[in-house]
């Protein structure tokens, strides 16, 4: 497998927030995880990314522990994280935004290819490049959140809730660039409470509740499963 | 309620930390033989054998006599009175390899006990209640400047004699209360000298910038005035005051420059504050004189090329021709190019001249016999009373001879030292 | 602030009411032991004049009362989450309410103490208005350059504040110290008595809950302003009731005691002791004023490295201070106490 | 109407966060105020306790206009609230939570307060028995000595509900009460809702989970600040084209 | 006329070395969240070790002045990794950090070279005339150094890799770290950078006025007050409010006396704190 994480459980200060939860990516592959508010599905990325420790469990990246790793070190490795809230710098011009999210890369040439890719991806990036993030709309500072992850060369791409404050025509979008990227070989991980766009681009998803995963297979499974429509779906 | 158990825990330390050191404090109060009542006059210093350890055998015989003194070592007043600290343990040497102080056919050899002042008020109140209450001493050395303020009332009060090395005219540090306060160098005569120097070396010089620290300045101002028209000079423009902490004394000397003075007087101040505001001058092209206490050396080394024109008092350097013999021999004890402010160890020097004037140990009636005395020997030659009326004391504050220097282009030249005049 | 509300005695009672009368009789019976020990501490302390009197402990005990209070004051403003860097200042105030009308006007010490409390109560309370809109480090710093303008116009204040060198001749209390460590000892104690009961009754929660959230405190009626004013005014007081009675018992006032570095010290007293607990401040004391008086006196010059020593050691060992590690063992030891207890009673 | 909202705006900067809100709460009402991330509805919610000053409009509470009133005011003329985040005071166990909310019912005075009067010690009394019974009704007396920022998420959430009860609220504010919730879970709590109502508080919940619907006996529909929706629940879920617009088209199906 | 030009001279000059002071300070507390009070001993500190290396070991002030910069800044890496990071920004215990390193270097220089007022020997002798007015060459010196820095910072931050990312970490630590920028590096650099132009400062500082181990205290507070008049995270405030500080403390010793300056000038930063509690050039 790719991606996995084995049986992780995760606090919180002291209270528990994921509960030996085991989710796996295959490479090349769209997996999502859904569920409610402070279900726990933002600890798990940021536990993949290493923004919080493990209290239990292991996460392997092609059969390597990488869970003692910096975050620095998985981004080397490709697994990169586009965190909830966009976390911008939102002082400096969408161009250093992008060239920040290749600090880890010595390749100028790869870079510069990144870079064209990204523009290619979300042309508007391109006409704010001297523009400061801050003064961005919140649908394009979403891209430019999804640009910069993809400025690291991601082998994995991590994103946390991408939809949030975004109109349904900019959702749509985002689920088409979400399917881009992915033909592009990255995989993605993606974390969603909007379950139609979550289902509507992944292949395969989890459900999680209060810490665990309640139910788990194909986005089609999911979709039509009576539980999860019933407590997520408002049915 | 889980507190209880650590709170018990820290009671029992904090009994710990305030008995242990209270029973040491009883059991030192038994050792001394004299008692911790104040009021007792008689109670002489503490008579105490020398120290076993004492290599000297001609001294090894000798009692001791316990000296306080008060000097900042830490913080900012340190650089002044890290200096005086030295020499004022040379000048306990000399007193002692003179054969001590001898009181009623016996010498008693000196022994300082220095107590840190930290440069400021509490600290000296600290040091001075250190050295009244735990180590019992009748007399004191010091502390300088201002500090007074916080130190003469503890004195007063446990009627223990102090000379202090100088001060800040402030009532409350010397007036006609406070009885057993004694003034080494009354400062008004100081700055007489400088005046008087200034008049002789530059005759052209027909009015002074005066540039001053701006805090104890309000109680001199007065006296500075007579001084000013008693030499016969005038004020250019009014007194330029600044704060003794700032960075940068460009504007000083700019304002100072503004005035365009024959020459400029900086009476208060300390080093720091001399030096960047005469650099400041000399950089802006002002030519005239410039007299304030110096140390030669250390003003050639701060100012390099501009030092020059400079009127300096109180500079105390072996090549003077003119120097004491006792502040010779004082700077001959130790490394004779150090700076010495030589200010403590000159009120060392008279204590120890007036106990034997009156040759007793105790402090009142050395103080009674003190007032009688017109003359004494400082380490600055014959010493004189001034400031009586002043103060409104009988011969409690005391002037002698203050040395003189030129320094110009980074050369010192020594004159005859000045006799300063008599504040009344 | 009337009280109209009658408590309402029809709401159902879920609990039966000897359960909460045997929470209390619990508490009660615990705290003996403590009480016992805080007792012999005052008796002790009450009783040393016996034996050293005259002494220079004496002068440095008095020191210790004075600061004890003042540093547990700075506490009470900071439990309200105010990290105020002007406690100084406010002992300035209070010094020189004090000295100017006792120098200058020769008043009573009688009359001049109470003023200088009251003054810097009064100033303390109208700053701490503009400044409430201020939180976290904007208030940190703000108080800082608070103390240092109150400290800078002292210092330009001419004769009537003796500016920078001080202002002598504060007229004493007593003549016999003795007096002074009864004083001093029985403001500490009513002082303290005043900081534990703020801090443990209805206002010290208020405070406390500002301090942890003030939206979470303004949506069930706690008025952060209002609360802030408070805790300012009242840690003022005993600043400045400190700082008043100080200058009287040394004659002077200085704007040295009162300047930025005096406040930081007063703060590190606090975090050396543990700011989180009530008797953090007179432990920080103990360690920062009093050993280093008792036991390494002779250092003199070299003593600052003595404090930098204990500053380091306490910041790398005990992050809450002293009485912060001390909690943290004991409650150590009693939940594995109590965890054995519920192990044996678990099925 | 007890709560009534008349042209509320906030701007932030150049943004509009909420734009000519109208809503009305009858006594006695659950009103459900639903919507996706970033509606808008929190901010409601802070216009409405004053937490943030309102930019136009009016609210009226019980007739009277409580625009611009300072949070503590709104909380005293009756009107209690929880948090979606950091609802709590973390340092205090759960018992102290709730006992220091009990600010406004019975009230002492300072100088009851610290002279420890007759009448302090009986109001004290009267918290520490009125808190018990509180952390009863939403199942909370086991964790009474527990720090709070020590409880699992949902123990937090019914911990803020508690605090706010302890205000005696005659209108409560619930801000996604029912986030990080297991289906278990969100049932006690729609039940402890309900009897809430059932005691004589009127409840405005902020949700965005559907379940609330159950609850509710009317729904507003809010999105980009603004209001699109409003009505019986059924009426709502029966909008479908709102539904599908703004909540994915899945909801309908 | 001649008082106004001198004035102006002062003001830049005092200008450019709060601007550097409040620049290295303002870099360890917006990457480190770190109020470092003891910016003060390291200025002074620095200012004595260039000192004892012109004056006791008789190298050439040209030399001497890069290599006391070299050794603050790789003391300030030493200073991070055992000090700074081990109290994990917690407030109370940098504080109490801070507050030893400070009592110990003052207290060192105090007790081995306290005992007089000394002063870097000049790297240029002598005055330049400029116009009809004469200025001491070592300011001319001083302030293009001074100048040639600013631009070099400015540079440092805006254009290289090195500044991009601790403008990075300045605005948003945890997406700083999702981009692979290690905190730990970042924080290492801006201490070291940050004590650098503190040693800057006090070099310029003991050349042209004078040494005492008590110097910092003084400068220590002109710092803090442009840090925050700047706001918390402002980088090009600190160049405006810096200029302001200049002004303020060249310009009005030379209109009134004494400590009246020093009252003034504080009671208009803590008035304009007031009005903007977060600064005037901070975000938000």
């Amino acid at each position: 497998m790719f991606v996995e994480l084995k049986n992780i459980t995760v606090h919180y200060h002291k209270s528990l927030a994921v509960d030996d939860v085991t989710i796996e990516v295959p490479e090349g592959g769209v997996v999502t995880i859904i569920g409610a508010n402070g279900a726990g599905k933002s600890t798990i990325l940021r536990a993949l990314a290493g923004l919080v420790s493990l209290t239990r469990g292991q996460i392997l990246f092609q059969g390597e522990r990488i869970d003692r790793l910096e975050t620095a070190d998985r981004v080397r490795r490709g697994i990169v994280l586009v965190p909830e809230g966009r976390q911008l710098f939102p002082y400096l011009p969408v161009i250093t935004n992008l060239r920040l999210g290749a600090t880890l890369r010595r390749d100028r040439a790869g870079i510069a290819e990144s870079l064209e890719y990204v523009f290619d991806l979300f042309p508007r990036l391109k006409e704010r490049a001297k523009q400061d993030a801050g003064t961005l709309s919140g649908g394009e500072q979403q891209m430019l959140a999804i640009a910069r992850g993809l400025m690291a060369n991601p082998r994995l791409l991590c994103l946390d809730e991408p939809s949030v404050g975004l109109a349904p025509i900019i959702v749509e979008l985002v689920g088409d660039v979400i399917r881009e990227i992915n033909r592009k070989g990255i995989s993605v991980l993606l974390v969603e409470q909007n379950a139609h766009l979550a289902l509507g681009v992944a292949q395969r998803g989890y459900v999680l509740e209060v810490g665990r995963v309640v139910f788990q297979g194909d986005a089609e499974a999911i979709r039509c499963s009576e539980m999860v429509r019933k407590a997520y779906l408002g049915g | 309620m889980k507190k209880t158990a650590w709170v018990s825990v820290l009671m029992v330390l904090m009994i710990l930390l305030a008995v242990v050191p209270a029973l040491a404090g009883c059991g030192k109060a038994e050792e001394t033989t004299t008692t911790s009542a104040p009021t007792q006059t008689t109670a002489g210093p503490t008579p105490t054998t020398a120290a076993p350890s004492s290599t000297e055998t001609t001294t090894a015989q000798m009692e001791t006599l316990q000296i306080g003194v008060i000097l900042s070592l830490t913080d900012w007043f340190s650089v002044v009175d890290a200096a005086e600290k030295m020499d004022i343990e040379y000048v306990a040497q000399m007193i002692n390899e003179d054969g001590g102080i001898k009181v009623q056919g016996k010498s008693y050899k000196v022994e300082l006990v220095i107590e840190d002042g930290k440069s400021s008020l509490d600290g000296n109140t600290a040091a001075a209640n250190k050295l009244v209450l735990d180590k019992k001493l009748k007399f004191v050395v010091g502390p300088g400047a201002f500090f007074n303020l916080a130190t003469t009332p503890i004195f007063e009060q446990n009627k223990v004699l102090h000379v202090a090395n100088y001060n800040g005219l402030n009532p409350a540090e010397m007036n006609k209360d406070t009885r057993y306060a004694f003034l080494g160098l009354d400062p008004i005569t100081q700055q007489s000298a400088a005046l008087k120097a200034l008049k002789l070396y530059y005759p052209n010089v027909k009015n002074v910038a005066l540039a001053s620290e701006d805090a104890t300045f309000p109680a001199f101002e007065p006296h500075f005035r007579a001084l000013v028209e008693r030499t016969g000079l005038t004020l250019a423009g009014e007194p330029i005051l600044y704060a003794t902490q700032a960075e940068d004394y460009n504007p000083i000397a700019a304002k100072i420059k503004a005035l365009n003075p024959d020459a400029v007087w900086m009476p208060i101040g300390i080093d720091p504050t001399y030096f960047g505001i005469v650099k400041g001058l000399r950089t802006l092209g002002y030519q005239g004189p410039i007299t304030f206490p110096v140390d030669a050396p250390s003003v050639v080394g701060a100012l390099g090329d501009s030092a020059t024109g400079i009127v300096g008092i109180l500079s105390k350097q072996v090549e003077d021709p003119y120097i004491a013999a006792p502040m010779k021999r004082l700077l001959l004890m130790g490394d004779p190019k150090r700076h010495v402010f030589g200010l403590a160890p000159n009120a060392l020097y008279l204590l120890k001249h007036a106990i034997e004037a009156a040759d007793s140990l105790d402090p009142t009636v050395v103080r009674d016999k003190w007032e009688t005395l017109t003359s004494l020997p400082t380490l600055y030659g014959d010493g004189f009373p001034s400031g009586n009326q002043l103060y409104g004391l009988p011969n409690h504050a005391w002037a002698h001879p203050i040395p003189v220097c030129l320094i110009n282009d980074g050369k010192v030249e020594y004159k005859p030292w000045i006799l300063p005049d008599v504040t009344p | 602030m009337s009280d109209m509300t009658e408590i309402d005695t029809t709401d159902i009672r879920l609990v039966p009411e000897s359960a909460v009368g045997q929470e209390v009789a619990q508490t009660k019976s615990r705290r003996w032991p403590g009480l016992s020990v805080l007792g012999g501490l005052v008796l002790v302390l009450a009783l040393l004049p016996l034996g050293i009197s005259g002494s220079y402990y004496m002068h440095v005990l008095i020191l210790t009362f004075f600061y004890v209070v003042i540093a547990s004051s700075w506490r009470v403003v900071s439990i309200s989450g105010q990290f105020n860097i002007a406690i100084g200042a406010f002992m300035g105030i209070g010094a020189y309410a004090a000295a100017i009308p006792s120098v200058w006007l020769h008043w009573s010490p009688w009359v001049t103490i109470p003023l200088g409390a009251v003054a810097a109560t009064i100033v303390g309370a109208l700053l701490a208005y503009p400044f409430a809109r201020l939180r976290t480090i904007y208030y940190a710093m703000g108080t800082l350059f608070l103390g240092y303008v109150v400290i800078n116009l002292i210092t330009a204040g001419g004769k009537t504040t003796g500016m920078s060198t001080g202002l002598g001749g504060v007229e004493p209390l007593f003549s016999d110290r003795t007096y002074y460590y009864y004083l001093a000892f029985g403001l500490m104690l009513v002082s303290l008595a005043c900081m534990y009961r703020l801090e443990f009754s209805r206002i010290g929660v208020r405070m406390k809950a500002i301090a942890q959230s003030h939206q979470v405190a303004a949506s069930v009626g706690i008025g952060e302003r209002r609360n802030r004013i408070l805790a300012v005014a009242f840690g003022s007081f005993f600043a400045g009731l400190m700082g008043a009675v100080y200058c009287h018992y040394q004659g002077v006032a200085s704007p040295n005691s009162y300047g930025l570095g005096a406040t930081l010290w007063i703060i590190m007293y606090v975090l050396v002791g543990g700011i989180n607990s009530f008797w953090g401040p007179a432990v920080g004391v103990g360690m920062l004023l009093v050993i280093p008086e008792f036991f390494f006196r002779d250092l003199k010059g070299n003593l600052p490295y003595v404090t930098a020593a204990i500053l380091l050691i306490i910041a790398f060992t005990m992050p809450e201070g002293i009485v912060g590690l001390l909690k943290a063992i004991t409650d150590r030891v009693s939940r594995r106490f109590r965890r054995g207890e519920v192990s044996g009673d678990a099925p | 109407m007890l709560l009534e909202t008349k042209g509320l705006t906030k701007r932030f900067g150049g943004l509009v966060a909420v734009k000519d809100f109208d809503i009305q709460v009858a006594e006695g009402e659950i009103v459900g105020l639903i919507g996706p991330n970033g509606a808008g509805k929190s901010t409601v919610f802070n216009l409405i306790t004053g937490v943030f000053p309102v930019t136009s409009g009016r609210v009226l509470f019980d007739g009277r206009d409580i625009t611009g009133k300072q949070p503590e005011q709104v909380a005293r003329l009756g009107i209690g609230r929880t948090f979606q985040l950091n609802p709590l005071f973390h340092e205090f166990t759960v018992l102290e939570n709730v006992t220091s909310s009990f600010e406004l019912h019975p009230h002492s005075s300072l100088f009851d307060i610290f002279f420890n009067t007759r009448k302090y010690r009986r109001n004290e009394a009267f918290i520490a028995e009125r808190a018990h019974e509180i952390l009863h009704v939403v199942g909370l007396e086991r964790v009474a000595d527990e720090l709070a920022k020590n409880l699992p998420h949902g123990h937090q959430k019914m911990l803020g509900v508690a605090r706010a009860l302890a205000t005696r609220p005659r209108l409560l504010l619930l801000d996604e009460p029912l986030s990080g919730m297991n289906p278990s879970e969100i049932d006690t709590s729609l039940e402890a809702i309900r009897s809430m109502r059932d005691h004589g508080i009127t409840i405005l919940i902020v949700e965005h989970n559907m379940q609330i619907l159950r609850l509710c006996d009317r729904v507003v529909v809010i999105s980009f600040g603004q209001k699109i929706c409003e009505g019986s629940p059924a009426e709502v879920r029966a909008n479908e084209e709102v539904i599908s617009a703004y909540f994915g088209a899945d909801y309908v199906c | 006329m001649e008082i106004a030009v001198q004035t102006v001279i002062n003001v830049v000059l005092l200008g450019v070395v709060y601007i550097l002071m409040g620049i290295g300070f303002a870099f360890i507390l917006n990457l480190l969240g770190i109020f470092n009070l003891a910016h003060g001993a390291i200025f002074m500190s620095a200012a004595y070790g260039c000192y004892l290396l012109v004056v006791k070991l008789g190298l050439p002030g040209f030399a001497a002045f890069p290599v006391t910069v070299l050794a603050a800044a790789a003391f300030g890496i030493l200073v991070e990794r055992f000090l700074f990071r081990p109290m994990k920004a917690d407030f109370n215990r940098t504080m109490m950090v801070c507050i030893a390193l400070s009592t110990v270097l003052v207290t060192t220089f105090n007790r081995f070279l306290g005992t007089r007022a000394l002063a870097i020997p000049p790297f240029l002798a002598g005055t330049t005339g400029l116009g009809p007015y004469r200025v001491q060459t070592d300011r001319i010196l001083a302030f293009c150094i001074g100048i040639v820095l600013l631009v070099g910072i400015i540079l440092f931050v805006d254009r290289s890799r090195w500044g991009a990312q601790m403008q990075a970490v300045t605005q948003n630590r945890e997406g700083a770290a999702l981009q692979g920028i290690r905190f730990s590096r970042v924080a290492m650099l801006a201490v070291s950078v940050g004590f650098g132009l503190a040693a800057i400062g006090g070099v310029f500082m003991g050349t042209l006025y004078n040494l005492t181990p008590f110097i910092g205290d003084v400068t220590l507070i002109k710092v803090l007050m442009l840090v925050i008049l700047a706001g918390l995270g402002s980088f090009n405030g600190i160049f405006y409010v810096g200029g302001l500080l200049g002004l303020l403390y060249g310009a009005l010793p030379v209109v009134l006396p004494g400590a009246v300056v020093d009252a003034l000038a504080s009671i208009l930063v803590l008035a304009l704190l007031l009005i903007r509690p977060r600064g005037f050039f901070g975000h938000e």
